[in-house]
């Protein structure tokens, strides 16, 4: 089996995709011969020619609504949004169409697209390419919001959200495209949307969180088992429709609960998580959920965007202050 | 200083306002029994027109956007339509949607607060009414491109108004369906008013139709109150478009007879003689003096027509009026394909309706 | 004192931030010679002239990135989107340009402009006419998001909006915008923006809420009273930046709360007040914090929409949950 | 068919590719001696974006986007402005930065990752580098409409790149400009290439010049190579706008020598001959030889002008690299004119730094 990286998982996962379906395309800035600035096209437009690999002109809300009208009428669209900066223009094409053509139209017309775009910050990129806006998406009714965090899961939940019926966002932690490798089988298994991945058991807090953060939070949950403390790590990977159940089963059995996310505290998907379990596991909350986010305030410029982003460090302090707690 | 590029606008009209040809027929309407159809359509909408304003004004409807003056534009680009063609309407070409065979009773639904107003029985490929203004133009050419991938006849017809053309979702899918080359068509239905902005205060281009010169595509202005001249110029676009050349821009030039929609004023903003100057324009009038001249019309036929028009309309009201809402969780059924599990404990809630714990 | 409509309020701020300061300009579809849809702007083109009162071409991408200019350029531009459904073009520039050209900067330029819309739904209108996507904006750094709910809110708030010098996302609930009248003075006084208005006061429990709903939670205050509940009614008005300590004094008071919004739960702004509530006010809290809300879908269109809305019968439902919890 | 409205682009050109005059030089252009600031801007724009790009490569900048090889239209753009114009650039502009009083270390601190470098102490009104394809047209309408309105002299230049021109919202400021009349004036910097996309990907139209065809206002094209041309072309803009008779497109024709950035390898999607064979039209070398043909310009003269310039990027380099970051806690320092009270706690925590609880 080979090994690949996250960017590889997405890769193969499109390739995949493109080969077992006819009806899929992949379109978007330069992901044609330039095989996408970060390479997840790479090779698409050789092995499936310019008709199904299709550059796009400059045109963020152009490829969101034509999108719409390539999957209304029967293809399965995926679509790549350079950075998740400049996704804005296609919001009005998600919200006002994309996730409501079915139910406009009582089920006559669907839309199964997906609309791809690499998200977060750390990488020393100039401004508008260290965005995790998730939450803005995560509100809207009828879409799916889809953040894979390892290779095996970005080929697995691509696929799922490729075949899937409706529309998806799926938003690729850039920060760690290229982190890790892991063996990934190219065998066209999906995996669900519709379940939270429990990454590590345990049984003294619970730490929840999705993307390139999950890279601290392991790194925490190592720090504070060096500490005797027995962390269990949910990647909820699949924002909406949240797979609630698992979060509040593990936090009924832990008692306490951080959750980390990249974008900032306001407004941001922790506090649905959050305000969830206030409401429903107030009874086993031992201690208030903490939130470990970016700060309430713009990404700084890269050189002090490393301050804005949360650390392993400020994980585990809020992990041990919920830990004190009495 | 060296010249590297040169364009034309043309403008194309063949009945004047009396009804007159003022150039050769194209070869569909030279029979001018073959254009009672046309005449019927125009009726019909103008018919059905008023009696949903009725409908409104007497509560039994929401907000309706009223087509009246603008029947030869809607009726004409359908008529040049092919089945296959994919029909991408606003508010406001109930005509287009009527020739196609949306249903009366749909578009009541429609405008009476009904998703199921958009489930067509007829056109099941037919997009549904497009409020967001311009944004259905991309639309277009995705369905274009779908078309052209799958090797599929048929052309993306997408409609859209004056002020349309100020949005930037129309200028980009143009530009897409021009460098894309697909099989689309933009008609523009320009009725010189955009709420209250005069079409002069949108844009200072001198026509609409010199829009496709950025597309680098052709773009033709018809007179849209002449329904030989709107039904020859989408033919000759879908012509082009089924033969592989790709995508065009059509204006057509007409007149909003009356208020944007019902919950509209148009007496702040424009004056009553500027309104009442455009009867002489009248596309309905001027066909129906056509085919009287030809010897194809008569009073009597007119009796008959409006009297089985009547007919008809009235059924299609009591059945939209005989049909019972749909129940509160019914707002869940068609949110996803399979509603997922996290949203069930929901649907039961909204099952027991607004006014119940 | 002449009596008037929430809108009459928005319209009496419009005026007289017109006249007492050159720098204001307003703009919009309709704004001019229509005077708004909802004659929100009515009368101004008359007296102010189509310089300052401007109609707008139809796009509202470029209304929002034309205000950041003027304002970046020595304007105060206060533009109308026509409803809050065709307000996602405008996003891009809010996010990427209006709510970051001050720290871009570093205060070298700034963006002091308001972008008001219509929102809410109620009102029997047409699709795209019942948005209310507050927690979007909510999510933004650097912007303020306020929703007026009285017609002395309107005038004080929106007066306050335009002499802010950042921008600010000015929400007005259409279904109350003729509601009710109060007396409301032209004397030129601006209400804070850092606070939360309490408008009942109680002991028993708290109703937060804003726009629109401030109506049912008020109905829902006075059937309590009836049943000998004192319910203390907060009225948020500016949900960003959040006067939560307001907000928890209350709760530390009653110990039990009821937050109540017309946007759809998952990622409302609700979520984050309830998170707030339970990360600081966990040992106050005697009963989870109740969410009354629109449904997770798509407002449905108006024969429908009624069902979608939260009834007076659902908090005072959910009120007597928070206090029957033991 | 009636013929409506006709329309014509137009190509300028003063030198030719080997810095012979083809056409008669304007005004300012007659005394070579006058060109030689511009022969220096351009040299130092030139020597500027090495030195860049070199800091990059030893991980001591950012990303960078490189100008190599257009640095005749940034360059004549902006010497055709007066202080009092509004500059609004992307970032492959630093040419017209310079040239308007960016300081070198400025636009280093920007490339770096520190918000300061658009902190100019230059123009204080000019924009910032904007990132977001084409989004800066629609603040030049607004700019432009605040000077007419404020009845205060100067225009709003834009700057944008042949990708932007396919984005709507190239579109719909080049339409509200024209509409309303503003003095602004948009300048398409066309080098063929929008990353990987090259031009004729993005649209049909033959020519960028005439995108301005839509929304009824001249567009024009030149050679971007040309440095007359361009300060020519950009004069007769600004002075159109100036004289209150609105806006206008140029569309300046070059070709991008380099990488898209530094973070971009352009051998992946283009042939190295395309790019090889464009350096016979190099702008530099071409007013070089126009200089030196006239007698203005010597070997001697580019000696001590390199001699120079190094001298001054060495001097700004320095005191780019000298400057230590902002303290953490100052990413909320502009956040709002006055820090709401709401966040000061997150305000001190960050004082803390990343690695810190
Ligand atoms: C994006 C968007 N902005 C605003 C509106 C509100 N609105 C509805 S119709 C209309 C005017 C449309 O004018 P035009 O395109 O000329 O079409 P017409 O109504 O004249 O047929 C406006 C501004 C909308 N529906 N969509
Ligand atoms: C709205 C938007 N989409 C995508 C990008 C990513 N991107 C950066 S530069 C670029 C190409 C721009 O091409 P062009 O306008 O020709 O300018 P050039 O870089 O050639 O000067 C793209 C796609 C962006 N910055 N903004
Ligand atoms: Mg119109
Ligand atoms: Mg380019």
């Amino acid at each position: 089996m080979p090994e690949t990286t996250l960017i590889g998982g997405v890769n193969m996962a499109l390739a995949r995709a493109l080969s077992e379906d006819e009806r899929v395309v992949v379109l978007g800035e330069d992901v044609g011969a330039n095989g996408g600035v970060f390479r997840a096209t790479q090779g698409l437009l050789e092995r499936f020619g310019p008709e199904r690999v299709i550059d796009a002109p400059l045109a963020e809300l152009a490829i969101g609504g034509i999108s719409v009208g390539m999957a209304a009428a029967g293809l399965r669209p995926v679509a790549e949004i350079q950075f998740m900066g400049f996704i804005y223009p296609a919001i009005d094409q998600i919200v006002n169409h994309a996730t409501r053509l079915r139910n406009r139209t009582r089920g006559r017309l669907s839309c199964p697209m997906v609309l791809r775009a690499p998200f977060g910050a750390g990488i020393h990129a100039p401004e508008h390419h260290c965005e995790s806006t998730e939450a803005m998406f995560a509100h809207i009714p009828g879409l799916r919001v889809v953040v894979p965090s390892s290779p095996q899961r970005a080929y697995g939940l691509l696929l799922a959200a490729i075949r899937d019926p409706d529309p998806v966002i799926f938003l690729e932690p850039t920060r760690i495209y290229r982190a890790v490798k892991q063996q990934v089988e190219d065998d066209g298994a999906a995996m669900s949307l519709d379940d939270c991945f429990v990454l590590r058991e345990g049984s003294d807090i619970t730490l929840v969180t999705w993307g390139a953060m999950v890279k601290e939070t392991l790194a925490a949950a190592d720090r504070l088992r060096a500490e005797h403390v027995s962390a269990e790590v949910i990647d909820v990977a699949t924002l909406k429709p949240l797979d609630f159940e698992t979060i509040l089963g593990s936090v009924e059995k832990t008692g306490r609960c951080v959750i980390v996310h990249e974008a900032v505290l306001t407004g941001g998907f922790g506090g649905e998580i959050a305000a969830r379990l206030a409401e429903r596991g107030l009874l086993s909350l031992q201690a208030p959920v903490e939130r470990v986010t970016g700060y309430d305030t713009v990404v700084p410029l890269f050189r002090n965007e490393y301050h804005f982003l949360p650390s392993e460090a400020r994980i585990v302090a809020a992990a041990r202050r919920a830990l004190a707690f009495a | 200083m060296t010249k590297v590029a040169s364009f034309e606008i043309h403008y194309r009209q063949y009945l004047d306002a009396a009804g007159t040809a003022v150039a050769e027929l194209p070869a569909f309407a030279r029979d001018p029994k073959a254009l009672i159809p046309l005449y019927r359509a125009m009726v019909l909408t103008r018919r059905f027109d008023a009696k949903a304003v009725a409908l409104q004004r007497t509560g039994r409807l929401g907000t309706f956007a009223s087509s009246l003056g603008q029947e030869a534009v809607t009726v004409g680009l359908a008529a040049a339509m092919r089945p296959e063609d994919v029909l991408l309407p606003t508010y406001r070409e109930a005509g287009a949607q009527l020739w196609r065979g949306v249903r009366m009773e749909e578009l009541l639904l429609y405008w009476g607060g009904d998703e199921r107003g958009s489930d067509f029985q007829g056109p099941r490929a037919d997009f549904p009414i497009c409020v967001p203004i311009a944004s259905q133009c991309l639309h277009a050419v995705g369905v274009a491109y779908a078309k052209k991938l799958k090797r599929e006849p048929g052309v993306a017809v997408c409609v859209c108004g004056d002020g349309a053309t100020s949005n930037g979702a129309f200028y980009e899918a143009i530009n897409y369906a021009g460098v894309w080359r697909v099989p689309a068509l933009f008609v523009v239905n320009n009725n010189q008013w955009a709420i209250s902005m005069p079409r002069a205060a949108q844009t200072a281009a001198g026509t609409l139709a010199q829009k496709a010169i950025a597309a680098g595509i052709p773009g033709v202005q018809v007179d849209g109150n002449d329904v030989i001249a709107v039904r020859d110029a989408v033919e000759q676009g879908l012509a082009r478009a089924r033969g592989g050349e790709g995508a065009s821009v059509i204006e057509a030039l007409t007149y909003r007879m009356t208020d944007h929609t019902t919950a509209d004023d148009a007496s702040r903003y424009r004056d009553a003689e500027e309104v009442s100057g455009q009867w002489a324009k009248d596309p309905i009038a001027r066909l129906r003096q056509h085919l009287a001249a030809a010897g194809a019309w008569s009073k009597d036929q007119e009796e008959r027509l409006i009297e089985t028009i009547s007919g008809e309309i009235d059924a299609a009201v009591e059945r939209y009026l005989a049909t019972p809402p749909m129940p509160p969780e019914a707002m869940f059924d068609h949110l996803y394909a399979v509603l997922p599990a996290a949203y069930t404990e929901q649907q039961i809630a909204a099952s027991r309706g607004g006014d119940h714990a």
